[in-house]
């Protein structure tokens, strides 16, 4: 690539001229960040401004740049170069806007002007335009493993995108749970009658689809590779075959939870079944009056909710199924529709029918079903059919209702293969040599899903109580295994509306994973992003920490223990730069060198001087904006503070704050997002990591005979706008209690 | 904005909330060319108005950072604020949209400097704290507000604050004589995340929310819980700016009632869970929090916080449609008449504040939609018959945000299928 | 128990609300209830009530016939339609409330000398005799519903409220003596005796 | 100018010598104000009223209904039934309503009819004497009649039940319904906006037969009325007029209170501020004399 030429802008807009020397500033950027170029601009945001500096780059070729304007976050638009590196100097929401008015406070003002200008230069020598993943990886077709109502939904919307799939089914046809049911609970107004499922036509449309293909009665029997070039086994009765995908839908679905778990329910008894085998009665009924096992007509049903559900004892399953309640709310239409004289009684603690299933239920009490709240405490065999022990909840007493045939609405349990947490352990025993840990490795191997080569596991990681889910709120679908999105009830409890819904959605993000992998750029949540890490592996003492640490499990070993970077399933947020000990890791734009030379570039008083120099390394995605809005409302704090944003406090490698205390710092501030099980941090582990990492600083302070005050870590949220100067204040007051660094002036 | 970019393989994206920014970013981060068009002058919709979101109790504005981050990324997605659907004409993959620009009166050169804010002295019911607050007429929307422009409230314009609001702005970006735009395009998809609204409380007559001061809505609460908030997150109730540590939180407030709205809103129960964990945050073991409900609806993994919030012994639950509010005329306190139905205990329990779980109406049903749309008994957007047009979020039922994410990725999805029929090229391989 | 009584259990056996349904009227909502319970704290004279309405519904459906039929609940209602107006599934509640008491009442098992039975009663027949209620006899009638001498206490105890109302020609002594009436009073009950004919052999009181 | 046309369903306890004979008599002056012509359905019968169905069932109640429905459709085409009595109009909408919707009901109850020789067609419509105010006259016009304003007076605006539940008003709430304190003002006094037990239920019926639990209605009513000022209540119902002015003595006995507030009519501060004398205006056929109004009629 080109030479590279630097150049700095200083905007004097926005009162930055009236607060700050900018004379002075231009000279720093001249002397000390020897930028090649440095202009000044009264109002470097406009388009004349704007003008200026795409000239320089048209013109006077100029490769880096260096913006001392106003925060990263602002006037994005106007300073959009994309042919350029570009730093920032944060001098308005970082300087001017947070530092107090009036003469007394110019000098420090000025001062941390000054630094940040300083840090802005020393960053840009050291980034690199990224180019992207060279190795791009351009297959797209889809992977979809389950043929159920999710698998084939997601098959089949992708395919209508124009996007090849393969869909690998265990079973000898298409269909999964849904292909168990008699009808199923409408999608639309009027929401009054059960409905057909549709699943002969949905296989139908999906067997026939020219993009389509299906392999029935088979499983996965290793996936490796990275989104964009998977390789996948499916093992089938003709054997294997090998099929080369892009991305991957895991549509496992779920298995009723098992009804012999639930003896005091009658569970396993005659006479009492499952939501399932009621389907089962129903479709053999086909339409007709409803007969039990033993043929006997059904004239009295009971269906007792929430069985082996919401279970607070830790017996059974602690969460709701969610579709149950409607589920069993059709199964009564069943008899009623059949035989409005059949008794049917729903027995619930509480109702879940929301949004329109309001009306399902209108419909089903119009019908004469009766809702009883109750819990349901025995069921025992009685005469000829059941006795339904339970509270009634209404009318406060322990009664008891007889009937012909009871169902339970036992729970779905995902089918999510392996559990990581339980595996990794096995793995590091059995890589100990032990024969036990090496058995049980074989035997849950077996029970795998994916089946996946990598380092940290065959299968996703599981959230909650076995489901493959993601934490997010705002990103439902941010697994943790770059381009494989679960999809339905495997993910979290759902009813088939719902799986539809996500297994459309988890089709399209399986379609952008494949974009973006054919670009080489980073998945969500740093999409768009083209660096991506590197190894100097001759540097490497392959410790396994970069793959160990990986959230996002994108690092595998070779047969010598280096790490194998498979940038397709990266997310870059820099956890294996942090875990580096000897630092060969690094990203063309953001890297050990971009982040140190700005802590080193910063101009360090003496320690008689009593302004002590304390560094914040914030997390761009919530610390640094808390920051910037702690700017944007005026909340002020100490000058002495100098603040780099990092990709994720689990980047932070523990040599900067070594070389900060050594090149004279008083303190060091770490602000990243909460972890822990609500953990807010985008990249999962970062910022737990960054924790751990920091409870280890504590020797190295005592190395260097320093106060472990020096070093601080903060759970800080974006809303913290005022907290964080609040923190900041709290944290100079403390450093002055302290004393100044001993270590200034050594070198 | 110029309209010749859209063609019909761009796809237009109809609301700028959490489920219309989903949309349109999951579909550009997939290389299509997307249109976002949002009413409001910011984006971020209804969740960048609460406080915190159940059940990670972390703040929305943290996702709203990211999609912000993404779509300032993303050459292929075009934001339009202050933008409404005048019309939509034509057919699936071949549509004209007319769209309708409200003047902010601020340009692009604004820097979010603030000097207009500074020297404005008209102060307008500040929109987005629900009228709880003022704020100057010249105004940046919110901290996390993009675009980070100030925004003329048109009250101004014509006067002498808006004179010198732009005198004070050294960048010329405050244009008074700024006009309605309108704008064509064609576009090959479009994608209606229109979002919801709170049902009107004061139609809840039994409650009193027109008559009481002190019956406030839960999205009211969600403000008032906020640090950014009118009351910086003191729960300060609006008769006498009282601390309120004994709340009643009614469920169904306008859900599952053939008087107001026939649906169950679904968030209403997490909700009000949620906002439990609010008062317990602002005053430990003081505070009291009463939900009376119907039917708690903690589905699926959500249930755990339910039982979370059960163990709490600052909280406690009454099976009860709260029957009707009585003003305490000494104390301002609202006395709740009703009764506990599992068993039958009659009660007159008082309360410092009440706060309504109001339901969610389509925002739509405000809006006139294209002929073409279908709308359930409740209002909410089905899609098109020409399938071509579709609803993503709480404008297709009452959803929460992560289901309203799941709709809009789905929807995202099946626009991309209406450019890709229409689009010369075979798609992808 | 009474013969119509007998004849109801007979027909329903067990099942009370088919019974409810088809007998009561409006009986056919009590299946739609869903136990919020706005009704039960919307009745002015709430405390009064052995059962709420929304628990009678509960009842109904649990098949407690006896319990429903016999207790006093439903007399309580002073149709004041708060709980019709809040309800959220629109049920006729204070119809149905009416109804059962009718019902009670018209198998007799309702309970005995219940105060607003009674007064019931006497008001109807006091309306259906002339097609026009008159208030003094119907008010002298209430008197002496339990019995001559307690006819008089509650005469005497009323006395000035009588003589008020007299003195405001509220309440006029000669309507003892004739008073309003409409004119053919004969086919008056007659239409009367007709509708309550079809009414039973539609709710199968009479075969 | 043409007098507006109804037909006029009285009701048993506005008749002559009955309980609520003096709102009849009030009635003639505001009505000749208002242009407003009631004429009286020939040979009306008992509404049934809200106690009537212990005894009298379904179908008797509604034939009885009917025929003063039928009474009207037949003699006097075209006109809307009017009440003044909320029991009578409800009975008279509901049995309209019902019939109207339920073809079954309308024949077995026209099969009733044929005994008194009638035949309801379902055409008329039944309303109250204050929807006919509020929606055909209005309060502009109410104001405008006005010669007599009845300034300084504090009067509590006390609704009830039936006029106001279930069918109302339209365009009120049943909580708070604000068309009563408007024609208080449209008179020229004052409403008492404070007043709480504005629909709060006097006990209705169950005045007779459970007067305890009537009377602890009908005291928190009086009493908030005092609370808040007022100098008398007023009213749109017959029932609601006689419970809480009648029992105020039997009260006073029982628990000792002092209470001695007027309950009037809407109809007599109308006949007044439109210069009715008292007699006129029914001032004389109160328990608890309304001094105040009474002052300002003669």
């Amino acid at each position: 690539m080109a030479e590279m030429k630097t150049a700095a802008y200083i905007c004097s807009g926005c009162e930055l001229g009236d607060k700050l020397d900018v004379a002075q500033l231009t000279k720093i950027a001249q002397k000390e960040g020897k930028m090649a170029l440095v202009r000044e601009h009264a109002f470097l945001c406009n388009e004349e401004g704007v003008q200026m500096i795409r000239d320089d780059i048209e013109k006077e070729a100029v490769t880096h740049i260096c913006i001392a304007a106003c925060s990263r976050r602002a006037k994005t638009e106007a300073f959009n170069f994309p042919t350029v590196a570009m730093s920032r100097a944060n001098l308005r929401e970082g300087v001017i806007w947070v530092i107090a008015e009036g003469e007394q406070h110019d000098e420090v003002r000025q001062e941390m002007a000054n630094d940040y200008v300083r840090m802005g230069c020393a960053e840009i020598k050291k980034m690199i335009l990224p180019q992207g993943n060279p190795n791009h990886a351009h297959n797209k077709r889809l992977l979809v493993v389950g043929g159920g109502m999710s698998g084939m939904t997601s098959a089949l919307e992708a395919a209508e995108a124009g996007y090849d799939i393969v869909i690998v089914e265990k079973e000898a046809q298409l269909g999964g749970w849904a292909a168990k049911l008699w009808k199923r609970v409408p999608f639309k107004q009027p929401f009054a009658e059960p409905q057909d499922t549709g699943l002969t036509e949905l296989a139908a449309k999906v067997s026939a689809h020219p993009r389509i293909t299906v392999h029935l009665s088979s499983t996965v029997a290793e996936t490796s590779g990275a989104p964009g070039r998977f390789s996948v086994q499916v093992k089938g009765a003709a054997g294997i075959t090998t099929e080369e995908v892009g991305g991957i839908v895991q549509a496992t679905g779920f298995t009723t939870y098992d009804l012999n778990k639930l003896p005091e329910l009658g569970g396993g008894k005659a006479n009492v079944v499952d939501q399932a085998g009621l389907e089962a009665l129903a479709r053999s009924a086909n339409g007709a009056t409803i007969k039990r096992a033993d043929g006997k007509e059904v004239k009295s049903v009971v269906f007792v909710q929430c069985a082996g559900q919401r279970d607070e004892t830790g017996t059974h399953l602690a969460y709701c199924s969610g579709h149950c309640c409607a589920t069993s709310v059709k199964q009564a239409m069943y008899f009623k529709d059949a035989n409005p004289q059949v008794d049917t009684v729903v027995m619930f603690t509480d109702l879940r029918l929301p949004g329109m299933g309001e009306d399902f239920y209108r419909s089903a009490q119009q019908k004469g079903v009766i809702f009883t709240k109750g819990k349901a405490s025995a069921v025992e065999a009685s005469g000829d059919g059941c006795e339904v022990k339970f509270r009634d909840l209404i009318l406060d007493e322990d009664t008891s209702l007889n009937a012909d045939l009871v169902v339970l609405a036992t729970g779905q349990v995902p089918n999510a293969g392996v559990n990581l947490e339980a595996w990794n352990p096995i793995v590091t025993a059995a890589e100990g040599g032990s024969d036990e840990a090496k058995q049980q490795k074989i035997e849950m191997q077996k029970t795998s899903v994916l089946n996946l080569n990598y380092r940290q596991g065959p299968d996703m990681p599981q959230l909650k109580q076995g489901f493959a889910d993601s934490h997010f709120i705002c990103f439902p679908y941010e697994t943790r295994r770059t381009g494989i999105y679960a999809a339905g009830p495997v993910r979290r409890p759902m009813d088939m509306l719902q799986a539809t819904e996500d297994a459309t959605g988890a089709a399209l993000k399986a379609i952008q994973a494949v974009e973006n992998a054919s670009i080489g750029r980073a998945a969500h949540p740093r999409s768009g992003d083209l660096s991506f890490p590197t190894a100097r592996l001759e540097g490497c003492t392959q410790c396994k920490r970069c793959t160990v640490e990986c959230p996002f499990g994108a690092i595998d070993e070779d047969e010598r223990r280096f790490p194998v970077f498979n940038e397709s399933r990266c997310r870059r947020c820099g956890t294996c730069m942090g875990a580096c000990p000897v630092r060969v890791i690094s990203f063309e734009n953001y890297s050990v060198d971009t982040v140190g030379m700005q802590i080193k570039a910063v101009d360090m008083p003496d320690e008689f001087s009593e302004r002590p120099r304390i560094l914040i390394l914030a997390c761009e995605n919530d610390a640094y904006p808390a920051l910037d809005m702690a700017g944007l409302q005026h909340h002020l704090y100490s000058a002495f503070v100098r603040a780099i944003p990092v990709r994720c406090l689990g980047s932070v490698n523990t040599i900067w704050i070594t070389d900060a205390l050594n090149s004279g710092y008083d303190g060091v501030m770490l602000m990243g997002c909460k972890h822990g099980d609500n953990y807010q941090c985008h990249f999962v582990k970062g910022s737990e990591l960054a924790n751990y990492r920091m409870s280890k600083i504590d020797d190295t302070l005592k190395q260097l005979g320093l106060e472990k005050e020096r070093v601080i870590t903060h759970e800080v949220a974006i809303t913290d706008n005022a907290r964080v100067a609040k923190l900041i204040n709290e944290y100079v007051e403390k450093i002055n209690e302290i004393g100044m660094s001993p270590m200034k002036g050594f070198n | 904005m110029n309209a010749s970019i859209a063609t019909n393989q761009t796809i237009l994206v109809v609301g700028g909330g959490i489920s219309g920014m989903t949309a349109a970013l999951e579909a550009a981060e997939c290389g299509k060319q997307v249109i976002l068009a949002e009413r409001d002058t910011s984006l971020g919709g209804r969740t960048a108005l609460l406080y915190r979101y159940f059940p990670k109790m972390c703040h929305p504005t943290c996702g709203l950072e990211i999609n912000l981050r993404r779509l300032k990324a993303n050459r292929n997605l075009r934001v339009m604020t202050q933008t409404e659907v005048v019309s939509v004409t034509g057919q699936r993959g071949d549509y004209n949209v007319t769209l309708k620009i409200s003047p902010r009166y601020v340009n692009q050169n604004c820097t979010g400097c603030g000097e207009c804010a500074k020297v404005v002295e008209a102060e307008i019911a500040n929109p987005y704290e629900y009228g709880l607050s003022k704020t100057k007429a010249a105004y940046l929307p919110h901290a996390m507000a993009y675009p980070q422009r100030y925004v003329l409230d048109a009250s101004i314009v014509g006067t002498a604050d808006g004179e010198k609001a732009k005198a004070a702005c050294k960048y010329s970006a405050i244009e008074l004589d700024m006009q309605i735009e309108t704008v064509e395009l064609k576009v090959g998809a479009v994608v209606w995340a229109t979002g919801w609204k709170p049902y009107d409380a004061a139609k809840i007559q039994p409650y009193g929310y027109d008559r009481f001061d002190n019956v406030i809505t839960s999205l009211e609460f969600e403000r008032l819980a906020d640090p950014h908030g009118p009351t910086g997150g003191k729960l300060l109730r609006p008769s006498d700016g009282k601390e309120a540590k004994n709340i009643a939180f009614i469920q169904c407030a306008g859900s599952r009632d053939e008087n107001h709205l026939r649906h169950c809103s679904r968030i209403c129960c997490m909700a009000s869970l949620k906002q439990t964990q609010y008062v317990r945050e602002a005053y430990g073991e003081e505070g009291k929090s009463t939900v009376y409900y119907i039917d708690i609806r903690s589905i699926d993994r959500l249930e755990d916080f339910y039982q979370k919030v059960q163990q709490d012994p600052t909280v406690k639950f009454v099976k009860s449609k709260v029957a009707s509010i009585k003003l305490h005329e000494a104390s301002g306190d609202l006395v709740l008449h009703g009764v506990n139905t599992e068993g039958y205990h009659r009660y007159a329990e008082q309360h410092d504040l009440v706060v309504l779980a109001v339901g969610m109406e389509p925002e739509s049903n405000g809006i006139a939609l294209p002929a073409d749309i279908v709308t359930d008994s409740s209002g909410f957007i089905e899609g098109s018959k020409d399938g071509g047009q579709f609803s993503a979020g709480a404008a297709s039922s009452p959803l929460d945000v992560n289901r309203s994410v799941q709709s809009a990725t789905a929807a995202s999805l099946r626009a991309i299928q209406v450019v890709h029929k229409t689009s010369a090229s075979e798609g992808a391989r | 128990m009474t013969v119509q009584n007998q004849q109801a259990v007979a027909r329903y056996r067990n099942d009370f609300l088919r019974e409810v349904e088809e007998r009561v009227e409006d009986g056919e909502w009590v299946k739609m209830c869903m136990q919020c319970g706005v009704c039960a704290g919307s009745c002015p004279l709430g405390n009064a009530w052995q059962h709420t309405p929304q628990k009678l519904f509960m009842m109904i459906r649990a098949g407690k016939r006896e319990e429903v039929l016999t207790s006093d609940a439903m007399w309580m209602c002073t149709s004041c339609y708060n709980c019709i107006v809040r309800c959220p599934r629109k049920l006729p509640i204070t119809h149905i409330m009416h109804g059962l008491a009718n019902y009670a009442h018209r198998l007799n098992i309702a309970p005995k000398g219940q105060p607003t039975r009674e007064v019931a009663k006497l008001f109807w027949n006091n309306l259906a005799k002339t097609g026009r209620v008159n208030e003094l006899k119907f008010s002298l009638a209430m008197y002496f519903k339990d019995g001559f001498v307690q006819g008089i206490k509650n005469a005497m105890a009323m006395q000035s409220v009588g003589l008020g109302l007299v003195k405001a020609k509220r309440l006029n002594p000669m309507e003892l003596f004739g008073g309003h009436k409409c004119k053919d009073t004969g086919s008056f009950n007659k239409m009367i005796a007709k509708a309550r004919e079809i009414e039973d052999r539609k709710k199968g009181f009479t075969s | 100018m043409a007098k507006k046309q109804y037909a006029y369903y009285p009701g048993c306890s506005s008749q002559k010598g009955a309980s609520a004979s003096n709102f009849s008599t009030s009635l003639d002056v505001m009505c000749d104000k208002l242009g407003v012509q009631l004429n009286e359905i020939p040979d009306w019968n008992c509404c049934g009223a809200s106690i009537g169905y212990a005894e009298g069932g379904e179908l008797p109640r509604l034939a009885i209904g009917a025929r003063n429905l039928a009474l009207a459709e037949q003699n006097l085409p075209g006109q809307d039934m009017v009440s003044g009595c909320p029991a009578c109009w409800l009975a008279s909408r509901e049995t309209a309503d019902r019939l109207n919707a339920h073809g079954n009901l309308m024949s077995e109850t026209n099969e009733a009819l044929k005994e008194v020789g009638l035949n309801f067609k379902g055409s008329v419509k039944p309303r109250h004497m204050v929807e006919v105010m509020v929606e055909d006259i209005g309060f502009e016009a109410m104001k405008q009649a006005v010669v007599k304003p009845l300034q300084g007076l504090k009067i509590a605006g006390y609704v009830g039940c039936q006029t106001n539940r279930p069918f109302g008003i339209a365009g009120e709430s049943f909580e708070n319904p604000q068309y009563l304190d408007k024609m208080i003002e449209a008179v020229g006094a004052e409403a008492v906006a404070k007043f709480d037990q504005k629909v709060t239920c006097c006990g209705g019926a169950l005045a007779f037969s459970e007067p305890e639990k009537a009377q602890k209605q009908i005291r928190s009513i009086i009493e908030s009325a005092y609370d808040h000022g007022a100098e008398m209540i007023v009213t749109p119902c017959q029932l609601c007029q006689a419970n809480v002015e009648v029992y105020q003595s039997e009260i006073n006995k029982k628990q000792g209170t002092k209470f001695a507030m007027p309950v009037v009519y809407y109809s007599e501060l109308m006949s007044v501020a439109y210069g009715g004398n008292a007699k006129q205006s029914g001032l004389d056929g109160h328990i608890i004399q309304p001094k105040k109004l009474q002052d300002i009629a003669k």
